[in-house]
């Protein structure tokens, strides 16, 4: 990864987001990103604040509905030091889905009408059995993505439980595909399930064994996000505005050497609580 | 015996019972997922609830309303998931019979802003932007906005058109591309609102027991129309308010 | 069903054909009607034998590679019987993506400059972003989807195993899906794999339970398709000409009332056998 | 040394050597899947097979070679199965480096027909058609075509293009808008054959033992050219036929 670089981000909002990832490349300080990402969460709001990204690209951008209006957003796209760069949930889908299938636009019937449309510069096109109008939302092509996956094997073949969100097609689109993984099976293993591969290994450049690579957001199935965490978090943003982004990322990103020592910063108790609370979710059907 | 119940409450009520069975529904979380969650379990068991995240068909548990349309809480004991983008495109394709959600700002052809106040570009407030909101009122069968009534929310014209309904109300949805859909119906804390099939001009269909034409105008930035019948709807029942609130017993949504 | 439909068939080649339905469509004499399959293979023949079929829209029809090239399809399509409308198998395949998707046409690379684009009337457009030249493919709706599944549940919720072919893709662009099933699960089976449902209930119109519903091709993981019988099949044509598949048909299609009656003809031997095959293939992981 | 093995295993040998390890290859069934097998086993061990019936890294197994591109036999032991449309969009987003296919009727700038003798739409011999091969020959990096050397496949022009090679050798390919790929090389029962870079019309690159530039010449149904150098390849060793002849016992394709 470079600065400058254009990284899409997997996951979705608070669920399967690669924090990790995200924690290196805030401990690699990189500079003038643009992140795309459909729904924009705490992520976000760190990248912003350690100066690393000057445009996102998304969706919707804020914690949560309990959590209200991110301040953090509003502080720097109203004072224009970040650009928010926004398209509809399934446009933004669909720009990952042009650019996993090689194709430099897909024909789409939303958006159109839409004060979106001028944002990021879409355009129409006629469709040319029936004339009439389509949008034509571009492919977008990330230089990188990173990815945060359930489980892989060592030819990079990736398997993901529950919904998918558009990490596969953000990997077909990217140039580099950057992977973590809860956890890492054989090849055997892989083989048993081929149905569930969701990325094949030839796309993944790098791939790294990190449980918990996502907390505290959500890993579907093994570890429900930390409302609480979320709610300590944004109370501090409340009491002293930005600067509490700084603060955490201190303790969080900067501090703790490894992503283990960045684990210990939780406690083992909160973590078998989330992942309790994850088995009880999605064992009851 | 709207005095029995808070204004959310009322408002979840009045939006559950929009909703048919044997339907498809795109719920946003929030009231919308409540009074979608409430309408299955009272009067349309086999409603299929589409959510954001790439979910279909899930069973909300009581007590463990999601927050977001990505996570679990959302997805729990669901029939399908088929991630976000082809769950979008479901509605794309025809298949989701009804759109149901919430809006910052409204105004006379029920056009929504969720992403700014001012300047694109130079935003005076920044909201959290679309999400899928764009894409539901762009692509499903029909849209049904739940909302608070308030004056600041319900403006003559939005600033910036996020969600896109009856545009300009001179078939300019249709113009743009838009082959279906549109608003058919907001439901406020004050009463049902619809619109002229002409003007595609927001009008009062009916008020919330205890409400007026008055109060309901003297809460809306723009005039408002009449519809030829003026209904007032039957308030909340019991059984209503009691499957409700069992629902959201942390009162999360319910204020 | 009615005469004149344009019927999409689920599965590829001899792998889930829906072979009980097909003999249904026969069994009712349907006429005049469009056959849309990627890879087209017996039940076009019996459908053309039949005279069923006007035209059939296919990458490629034979029965597969050891049988050499399909002698009733060369007597139907030289003669001018059957019209035989080739699209490439991808561009097919994007045909009913672009229907499953609600857009009249996808952009492609593939099929242009060759001679298959003056066949079915394939137009081109310029990106509209670059000005490169892209096929679009048009949006294939079939009136009718027929598809055989693994299993399902009473809402109509199926999952498919293995390899999926198009059956997602034609199910969503169809108007009126039929499904068979080869298993009936209960709601809280579903529900305990949802990643797995390929198909939503409301998509589906009818599902109707049938074991083997796909013999003798292949039902991956439960059964083999059986080539011997393909070799007795085409060795009857080979001797005879279309009139076998005439014969074979009265035998197979027209004569048994029962579904149970026509597997009765292979006999649970053989059924057995190709089951122990398939998950020999399949269980070998 | 070539009289040791039938044609159809000198072709499959051939074939296998041109493949390299750590790349992707979208095989056709019959000599090319066989091909790709050798080379994965003796060679390639990282060669990852994509097959059309949306199958990517098998595992054939000897003895139980697939006749077709959709069954358990084509996706034994495989780590993925995205299906059809999704295998070939693999090929279309560029991941795909190899094409590996066989063709009935091949031109001088490698365009193959497995459509139709005559008027399309009133042929004189309907052929089976292209299945995937128009879209491999459109998609992938590059092509490699594997075919007996007859005289009446290699014809000057083909009566229809199902798969693109270089079109009229005349920048038309890229010009239709097929951005990369095209056929490098063509392996045949008598030798090697590729293209030259201006023209784009085939010409001979190597014989195979036992074979001469005129054999060649007498087979071939247009004037074929000369590489600046002409080489001899290497006759099928020992081990790659013992290996290939274990691949298929039963001599399904080996003849």
């Amino acid at each position: 990864m470079k600065d400058g670089d254009y990284v899409a981000v997997g996951g979705c909002l608070f669920s399967r987001t690669p924090l990790a990832l995200v924690r290196e490349l805030l401990r690699q300080r990189r500079r003038g990103l643009t992140l795309a990402r459909n729904l924009t969460c705490t992520e976000g709001e760190f990248l912003m604040v350690a100066g690393a990204v000057e445009r996102i690209v998304t969706a919707w951008m804020s914690i949560g509905l309990p959590w209200g209006v991110s301040k953090v957003m509003r502080h720097y796209v109203e004072s224009g030091r970040v650009a928010l760069e926004e398209w509809s949930h399934l446009a933004l889908g669909l720009r990952f889905r042009a650019g996993a299938m090689g194709v430099p636009f897909l024909p789409a019937l939303t958006m159109l009408g839409s004060d979106l449309m001028t944002v990021g510069g879409m355009k129409t096109l006629q469709d040319p059995y029936t004339g009439e109008t389509l949008a034509a939302v571009p492919a977008l092509f990330p230089d990188v993505a990173v990815l945060h996956v359930h489980r892989a094997d060592m030819f990079g073949n990736c398997q993901i439980d529950g919904y998918p969100h558009m990490d596969a097609d953000i990997a077909r689109a990217a140039t580099t595909v950057l992977v973590t993984t809860e956890e890492i099976v054989t090849d055997d293993a892989t083989r048993r399930h081929p149905d569930r591969t969701v990325i094949p290994g030839f796309l993944v450049d790098a791939l790294v064994h990190v449980p918990f690579g996502a907390f505290p957001h959500e890993c579907y199935g093994l570890y429900e996000a930390d409302f609480d965490h979320f709610g300590e978090y944004t109370a501090a943003i409340d009491a002293a505005g930005p600067t509490a982004v700084a603060d955490y990322l201190e303790r969080y990103a900067y501090g703790p050497p490894t992503f283990a020592d960045y684990l210990d910063l939780f406690g083992g108790e909160r973590l078998a609580r989330q992942t309790r609370r994850a088995r009880e979710l999605t064992a009851s059907a | 015996m709207s005095t029995l119940c808070n204004a959310a409450e009322l408002l979840a009520v009045m939006a559950s019972r929009q909703l048919r069975d044997d339907t498809t529904v795109f719920a946003g979380v929030g009231v919308p997922l409540l009074a979608a969650a409430l309408a299955k379990q009272r009067h349309a068991p086999r409603l299929t609830l589409v959510i954001e995240g790439g979910i279909i068909g899930p069973e909300i548990a009581p007590g463990r309303l999601p927050i977001s349309t990505n996570e679990m809480r959302a997805g729990r004991r669901a029939q399908m998931l088929p991630g976000i983008t082809d769950a979008f495109l479901f509605a794309q394709r025809g298949f989701v019979d009804v759109g149901f959600m919430g809006g910052a700002q409204i105004d006379q052809y029920g056009n929504i802003n969720t992403t700014a106040i001012g300047d694109y570009w130079k935003p005076k407030v920044r909201l959290p932007g679309t999400g899928g909101a764009n894409d539901i009122a762009s692509l499903c069968r029909e849209v049904i906005i739940v909302t608070a009534h308030e004056k600041r929310r319900f403006v003559p014209r939005v600033e910036f058109v996020t969600s896109p309904a009856w545009l300009r109300g001179d078939g300019s949805r249709r113009a743009a591309g838009l082959l279906f859909g549109g608003v058919s119906r907001v439901v406020t804390t004050l009463g049902l609102l619809g619109f002229d099939p002409e003007t595609k001009r927001m009008l009062i269909e009916a008020v919330h027991a205890g409400e007026t034409v008055e109060t309901i105008r003297a809460n809306t930035g723009f005039e408002l129309g009449l519809a030829p019948t003026l209904e007032t709807t039957a308030p909340p029942a019991a059984d209503e308010l009691e499957m409700l609130r069992a629902l959201d017993p942390e009162r999360r949504f319910l204020g």
